[in-house]
């Protein structure tokens, strides 16, 4: 019994939710402007597309696999709502073609990974570069701006009255979603199942083919979602949106608790993962800490993330045998 | 500890050791003596702690407490390194190949021939390969790579590399679950000779008949702990199982016979290219049919392709009168077909993932109730069937890949019998599974047969085959070679037709 | 139906709103903020050294602050963290136009002056503008400089930084539209635009790419300090130093060599201390009530003497200096 | 190329070396290819100038993939190359420009690398963090070093020593320098990889760790060998970097790393260890190099660029999985009982 408390206690992503959520008490009382609701806002805002994007890409993760490309997908559907916008597209109409460009963007990557059988990494670092010069040909060096502060302002506004912003309940109602599927499906055991070894995954009757196939669809829908929401929160569609965020996504992912290798990790460590880098950046932002130091935080919390629960797990195993060693008979 | 010549000093000794893992104790003051030039078999059920035993002696695990002793000198060994410099070469029960490497690399890894400038001698390692397969008398070529080899040839493989060490001590562990008796033949003399000049063996096995006819020596183990050694000679096979189950065994194959009733599964015409040509057989319910066949004969190739998992070029396969889809295996599933794959490690199990998650996969959307699972419908699931099968384990939530070789197979089994399927093919369902757990096997899949079940069984140990089947179907070099009922199926006339003679006499 | 294009067109005036006060004093104690395109560059590095010269003159405080990637959403959360931090004076080279006005709203709602400086927002997200030049006049300068090393006559090409750098699409838009108009030009063509992404090496294999794809090429404009130093190096090292101009705008020190081994003839720039300084005193100006960001305003910036807000809240620094062989020892920076 | 030869027989079996060779064979004709059509577009792409100016291109990106081929042949990735770089560059050339000798600043310059290299091999092997995670994290810390150190200052070209300049510039017979060293190295990493009992190793620790350990192969001292040695390459990389462009400064071989990757995979590697040779690595980074280059020269808009450059990718992936696919069935063929 002991011992089972004991494991979940020093499992890494029960310390990355347990971070997190002293972090901001901790924060809250050393850094000045830290604690006040606005901030809250801004680092909700702020996480918003590496969460929603981190959603997808801890299933493809933990199916062993990777999407390099989400940012770039972000890119090009934003660059195709800046055309479609330009052509006198009404925005409803926009918004879930946009969704469905992203969706069809991911079905181009998990045809690749699946149809074909190519490696993940080698097939998105491939559409990484793609799609990216694809939002380039579409709008080249020029800006779409001009977006209807009805809906940009959205983005940034708060429920009536209260100063919980908007997107907490599009992001609450997708992460309910993403982590009831993972952890409480058959298609989540599927998930699991695909990454620990997929061909006793197919033994078991799961078409682990079209399940990451699927997977990759939505990841690639969910970007175009995450296209939408970065044009109107930055009023701009430009091609260069989100350029390099692939990195922070599989950054939280990892941090999060899942491993590279697939078939382990959960969602809610992800979760907290999101909110403790993005919190942290922020605090020590607001505490003048350099632009350098908060680049070496970064990477270095990255790897403590992994390193930290294995040097515990050796200490404990030490310890152990050192005291059975010591209660042997002889 | 009773040692019959007290007087010869070991060679490698192992002294009151301990080993636990978390909460299990796999090792409770196990002991073992190698002499030079002696076979030793060490038995025991499955989870008694016979491989650990072993890897500590291959510097795998340290122990926690205890002794290892090389020529009446304490050692220590680090690890697999230092292990094999001091003379112990292991074959290990889950064969371990470098799929990317050819296989006479994998034979010398490390110790390449050299030649000019420290330069590998590719020619010259081939060549030695060739000559060790020769003597194994496996028609394996050195220069292609590992990757694509079937279970019986990696453990080829494996057991070429451990003789080509040319070690004072070989150290086995079920090196045979895999193969036929011919090769086992082979390496058998093979072993000899080793055991002639000198070499000390031990060897692991599940199989009495290999223990009697190798070895001089027997240790028996039980939870961890060591209960006997004797000369072979002095105890019966019925004392040794004693010994290890604490009690007496029932009958062996525990067949009764059933009317066969409707036609289950058909399979006409079934061809694959490279692997299997036009096999066509029934199976009817409550019928046990067996696979038999040399090794690589395509006989998994076969129930493979039946169930789906590899597509077919041509054939049909139809389960109570429809037809299955080619490449299928949802399809398969659905229609009430189950299959216990050879390869548990690669095939059958999730290794990281809890015994719960593994023994419920299959029936992951039977589980779920308006879409959504449960933690707890699925561990009362698991806890059930994992006990019907007597596995032994800590914790429901523990990774398979902690679970002994043989507790792992009846986690695989579970999870498919679980499904309760109409249809049910077993390959190699008691591949390291000690005879306790055998007769638990065979007694499952007769009761199954008697409940209607169609049992389809692959199987490469011959008395199994001639014990449990209502029919057997021979198969050579991808083809059915013939068929014998019950009443024909002698070890004699298995052969004939595995071997091709019937044939040639024929012709 | 649905919401489409052109229906929502609500511009605010420019400006800090009130009335201004030319005969207010500086106020002392404000706390400045720059916050550039992204830290780690030189040239933000000497607007930065001007800039807290005049908060230090001032007696306020200063901090240099941004993201090390030259991207708009890094510096929305940097402007979010300093109007967090309630900062009187932001001084912003944006890397998007529209991209960063809500986050400056919010800034300005908070009290802030957001005084943008070498790359401007949209005009009605900021308070006043401090450029370099007049971009009209960088354009024409740039092409002047070119049609005099190559005779008015030829192919040219332009090597820029990145696709969506404000300023230099500006003043690319007014070299080509008097390439078209201006009958002197009428001989040379503008032949391509490339993209150096402000990064040395992609600048540097541009350049390679540029040469080979048209022989013909008579002169590179860079109107970017990295670019013009990359086509410079690669130039001066090649077959084409001498035979191919190159001129644009760069740092004295980065172009020197370059210019003493006659790669280069001319080329120019203003002086990036001083954008600093006069964007600090714009931006103190508008906190202590001097100007409010309305044309015709004029305050005094130090020793840099005194400035008229233009139209839409711009103050420009004055034309770009000229560096060549006679006078670029004559500077450091 | 002489260099061909060496795929003769990497693996020991005739007939992967069949595929091998064609698989190099591809890669090379893909290059022809490309060649080709540029030139007869635009002639002056086989200028001496031209080609100069891509061998000088191609000789960093080369090195890098030398060094990255032998990390992901044993299932590992290192991420941090571009950072590695980016500091190796900056450090010497720092050094340089203040003053230090030539040699002593190139040896800072490769101590640098071995030293990010070593921190890599530490973290993955002893720290077992997954080579991807741990090199991903060094990408952050090294980068956010080469900002503390260079702040925004750059050392300029006029800093520099003539000579090392005129090292990084110069050329032997129309070859720069810069090449032939990256050949050289090419040549012994590959007669490394193939001929030494510690490169097969190498081949071993990547396509079973597992059975590796129970073979007893050192995996410490080859991982953190194979580490080292990629970060002492990416070392050597950010020396001849601050040689040819002589201007360093913090963003140095920012985002080099995906280039190198896709090189590593473009060239045939294992994504996830065990098979490939640094020759086909080789070709994959010359090939991308050449796209580059070739690019501008056929005036394709450079908004379509990128969009070719992968588009590229993923058809030399798919080629190459083509090419993977026959060799198995030949080999299923092969090893099948079955007349
Ligand atoms: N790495 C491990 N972690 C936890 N438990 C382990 C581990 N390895 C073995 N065990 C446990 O130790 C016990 C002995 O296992 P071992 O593999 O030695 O059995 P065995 O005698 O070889 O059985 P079999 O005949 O089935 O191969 C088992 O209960 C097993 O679950
Ligand atoms: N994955 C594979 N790749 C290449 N060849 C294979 C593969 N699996 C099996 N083979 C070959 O196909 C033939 C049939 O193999 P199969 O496994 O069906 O035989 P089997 O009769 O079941 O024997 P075994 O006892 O080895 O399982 C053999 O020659 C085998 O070597
Ligand atoms: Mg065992
Ligand atoms: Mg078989």
């Amino acid at each position: 019994m002991w011992n089972d408390a004991a494991r979940r206690l020093l499992s890494w992503d029960a310390a990355v939710i347990a971070a997190t959520v002293a972090f901001p008490l901790v924060a809250a009382q050393s850094v000045e402007h830290f604690g006040t609701a606005r901030n809250a806002g801004h680092i909700i805002v702020d996480l918003a597309p590496v969460l929603l994007l981190a959603l997808v890409m801890t299933l493809i993760v933990a199916t062993g696999e990777i999407d390099l490309s989400v940012a770039s997908t972000v890119g090009l559907t934003s660059a195709a709502m800046g055309v479609m916008w330009n052509g006198g597209v009404a925005l409803e109409t926009i918004m879930p073609l946009a969704v469905l460009l992203g969706a069809l963007l991911g079905a181009v990557n998990g045809l690749f990974i699946t149809g074909f059988g190519l490696p993940s990494l080698a097939v998105t670092i491939g559409t990484l570069a793609l799609y990216r010069g694809l939002s380039y040909v579409l709008l080249g060096d020029t800006a779409v701006a001009d977006w209807p502060r009805d809906f940009t302002g959205w983005t940034l506004g708060n429920i009536g009255g209260t100063e919980i912003p908007n997107l907490v309940i599009p992001m609450a109602a997708l992460a309910i979603v993403v982590g009831l599927v993972l952890h409480a499906t058959p298609v989540g055991r599927s998930i699991y199942a695909a990454g620990a070894n997929d061909v006793a995954a197919a033994y078991a009757g799961i078409a682990v083919g079209r399940l990451k196939f699927w997977l990759y669809v939505a990841s690639g829908a969910m970007a175009g979602l995450v296209g939408v929401f970065w044009t109107l929160r930055y009023s701009s569609a430009r091609a260069d949106n989100a350029y390099g965020l692939e990195l922070t996504v599989v950054a939280v992912v990892l941090l999060g608790g899942v491993s590279i290798f697939g078939g382990k990790g959960n969602l809610p460590g992800v979760l907290a993962a999101v909110v403790l880098l993005t919190s942290l950046q922020n605090a020590l932002r607001l505490a003048h800490v350099s632009t350098e130091a908060l680049t070496v935080v970064t990477g270095a919390l990255l790897i403590a993330a992994v390193l930290a629960p294995n040097l515990l797990a050796a200490a404990g195993d030490a310890l152990r045998s050192r005291r059975r060693r010591t209660v042997a008979p002889s | 500890m009773a040692t019959v010549e007290a007087s010869v000093r070991p060679v490698v000794a192992l002294r009151e050791v301990e080993k636990a893992f978390g909460a299990v104790r796999a090792l409770r003051g196990a002991g073992l003596e190698l002499h030079a030039g002696e076979a030793h078999a060490l038995v025991g059920e499955n989870g008694a702690g016979k491989s650990t035993l072993i890897k500590i002696l291959a510097g795998l695990y340290r122990p926690d407490a205890g002794l290892i002793e090389m020529d009446g000198e304490p050692i220590v060994l680090h690890d697999p390194a230092a292990a094999i410099s001091a003379g112990i070469a292991v074959i290990y029960q889950e064969p371990a190949l470098f799929g990317d490497l050819t296989v006479a690399e994998n034979l010398y890894i490390g110790r390449q021939p050299r030649g000019r400038f420290g330069r590998i001698d590719r020619a010259a390692m081939d060549r030695r390969a060739a000559a060790l397969f020769e003597r194994l008398g496996v028609p394996l070529e050195p220069d292609r790579p590992a990757k694509g080899l079937s279970i019986a040839d990696q453990q080829l493989v494996e057991i070429a590399k451990a003789i080509s060490l040319d070690a004072r001590v070989l150290v086995m562990d079920e090196p045979t679950a895999a193969l036929t008796a011919r090769e086992v033949a082979r390496l058998f003399d093979v072993v000899n000779a080793l055991r002639a000049k000198g070499t000390a063996i031990l060897f692991i096995s599940h199989r009495f008949d290999e223990v009697e006819a190798l070895c001089q020596r027997v240790t028996v183990m039980r939870d961890g702990a060591h209960v006997s050694t004797d000369p072979v000679e002095d105890v019966t096979v019925d004392e040794l199982i004693r010994r290890m189950v604490g009690r007496e065994l029932d009958a062996m194959f525990p067949r009764t016979a059933t009317e066969p009733g409707q036609v289950v599964l058909e399979v006409e015409g079934l061809s694959r290219e490279g692997r299997c040509r036009d096999v066509s057989f029934t199976v009817r319910a409550g019928e046990i049919v067996a696979l038999a066949g040399l090794v690589g004969a395509g006989r998994s190739e076969v129930v493979q392709a039946v169930f789906g998992i590899e597509a077919r070029d041509a054939g049909r396969v139809r389960v109570l009168g429809r037809d299955l889809p080619s490449g299928n295996p949802r399809a398969a599933i659905r229609a009430g077909v189950a299959l216990v794959p050879e390869d548990r490690r690669q095939q059958g199990l999730l290794l990281d993932l809890s015994v719960t998650r593994n023994a419920t996969l299959a029936r992951r959307n039977r589980l779920a109730r308006f879409g959504f699972l449960t933690g707890g419908t699925e561990r009362r699931e698991a806890a059930a069937w994992t006990a019907k099968l007597r596995a032994k384990y800590g914790r429901l939530t523990d990774p398979v890949a902690t679970l002994s070789g043989g507790n792992q197979q009846k986690v695989v089994l579970a999870k498919w019998l679980a499904t309760g399927p109409k249809l049910l093919i077993v390959d190699e369902p008691t591949r390291g599974i000690d005879v306790a757990t055998k007769v638990e096997v065979h007694r499952l899949l007769s009761g199954l047969a008697a409940d209607g079940v169609a049992v389809l069984m692959v199987s490469s140990e011959l008395l199994e085959v001639l014990g449990m089947a209502d029919r057997v179907l021979v198969m050579r070099e991808g083809r059915l070679a013939g068929e014998l009922a019950r009443a024909d199926a002698t070890e004699e006339a298995v052969m004939r037709l595995a071997t091709g003679q019937a044939a040639e006499a024929a012709a | 139906g649905g919401t489409t294009r052109g229906e929502d067109d609500g511009d605010e005036p420019t400006g800090t709103g009130g009335s201004a006060n030319p005969e207010a004093e500086y106020e002392s104690g404000l706390s400045y903020a720059m916050l550039p395109k992204s830290v780690n560059n030189p040239y933000f590095e000497a607007s930065s050294t001007g800039a807290e010269g005049v908060a230090t003159a001032l007696e306020g405080a200063y901090e240099y602050t941004g993201p090390s990637d030259a991207s708009a959403s890094s510096q929305v959360s940097y402007i979010d963290t300093l109007s967090q931090q309630a900062t009187d004076v932001i001084l912003l080279s944006a890397n998007d136009p529209n991209a960063l006005c809500s986050s400056l709203d919010q800034a300005r709602a908070g009290g802030s002056v957001v005084v943008t400086f070498d790359s401007d927002v949209d005009p009605a997200c900021r308070d006043l503008f401090v450029s370099q030049v007049n971009s009209d006049e960088v354009g024409l300068a740039l092409l002047e400089m070119t049609a005099e090393q190559i005779d008015a006559t030829g192919e040219i090409a332009i090597l820029s930084a990145t696709a969506n750098a404000t300023n230099q699409n500006a003043w690319i838009e007014v070299i080509e539209a008097e390439l078209e108009s201006n009958p002197s030009y009428a001989d040379m063509e503008l032949v391509e635009v490339v993209y150096g992404d402000d990064e040395d090496e992609k600048s540097f294999s541009e350049t390679q790419g540029l040469l080979q794809a048209h022989p013909d090429l008579k002169a590179i404009v860079s109107p970017t300090t990295v670019g013009i130093a990359a086509a410079a190096r690669y130039l001066s090292g090649s077959e084409y130093q001498g035979q191919v101009a190159l001129t644009g705008l760069g740092t004295p020190n980065q172009m020197r060599e370059f210019v003493k081994d006659g790669t280069v003839a001319e080329f120019a720039l203003w002086d990036p201390t001083a954008l600093g300084e006069l964007a600090a005193y714009t931006g103190a100006a508008a906190a202590s009530g001097i100007i409010t960001g309305a044309e015709g305003e004029v305050f005094t910036a130090g020793d840099l003497g005194e400035y008229t807000v233009g139209a839409e809240g711009v103050v420009t620094l004055g034309p770009p200096t000229r560096f060549n062989a006679d006078n670029i020892d004559d500077f450091d920076f | 190329m002489s260099a061909l030869a060496q795929t003769r027989n990497p693996t020991g079996s005739t007939l992967l070396d069949l595929v091998l060779r064609f698989r190099a064979l591809g890669l090379l004709l893909a290059l022809a290819v490309l060649v080709g059509a540029t030139a007869s577009v635009n002639a002056r792409f086989l200028s001496g100038q031209s080609v100069r100016d891509l061998l000088f291109a191609a000789a960093v990106t080369v090195l890098l993939t030398c060094g990255m081929t032998i990390v992901v042949l044993t299932r590992g990735i290192d991420l941090s190359v571009g950072s590695t770089l980016g500091l190796a560059a900056y450090l010497t050339a720092d050094a340089m420009s203040g003053g230090l000798p030539v040699p002593l600043a190139v040896l800072i310059g490769l101590l640098v690398g071995l030293g990010c290299g070593a921190v890599n091999g530490v973290v993955v092997h002893f720290g077992k963090v997954p080579p991807l995670v741990a090199t991903l994290g060094t990408l952050y810390v090294f980068r956010g070093i080469v900002y503390f150190t260079a702040g925004g200052s750059r050392v300029n070209a006029s800093d520099l020593p003539g000579g090392f300049l005129d090292f990084g510039n110069g050329t032997l017979l129309g070859v720069p320098y810069l090449f032939l060293i990256a050949v050289a190295v090419l040549a012994a990493v590959a007669v490394y990889l193939r001929d030494y009992r510690s490169g097969r190793d190498l081949y071993a620790l990547g396509s079973n760790p597992e059975a590796a350990r129970l073979a007893g192969i050192p995996a410490g001292k080859r991982l953190m060998g194979a580490y080292a040695l990629c970060g002492l390459l990416a070392g050597l990389g950010g020396v001849l970097y601050a040689a040819r462009f002589g201007t360093v400064d913090a963003s140095a071989g920012y985002g080099m790393e995906l280039d190198i990757v896709a090189a590593v995979v473009v060239g045939g590697v294992a994504i996830f260890g065990g098979s490939g040779t640094v020759l086909g690595a080789g070709l994959g980074a010359l090939l991308l190099t050449v796209i580059d280059n070739a690019l501008p020269v056929l005036s394709i808009p450079p908004f379509w660029q990128q969009a070719i450059v992968g588009a590229l990718i993923l058809a030399a992936v798919g080629l190459d999985r083509l090419v993977a696919l026959r060799a198995a069935l030949a080999l299923r063929k092969k090893g099948s009982h079955v007349e």
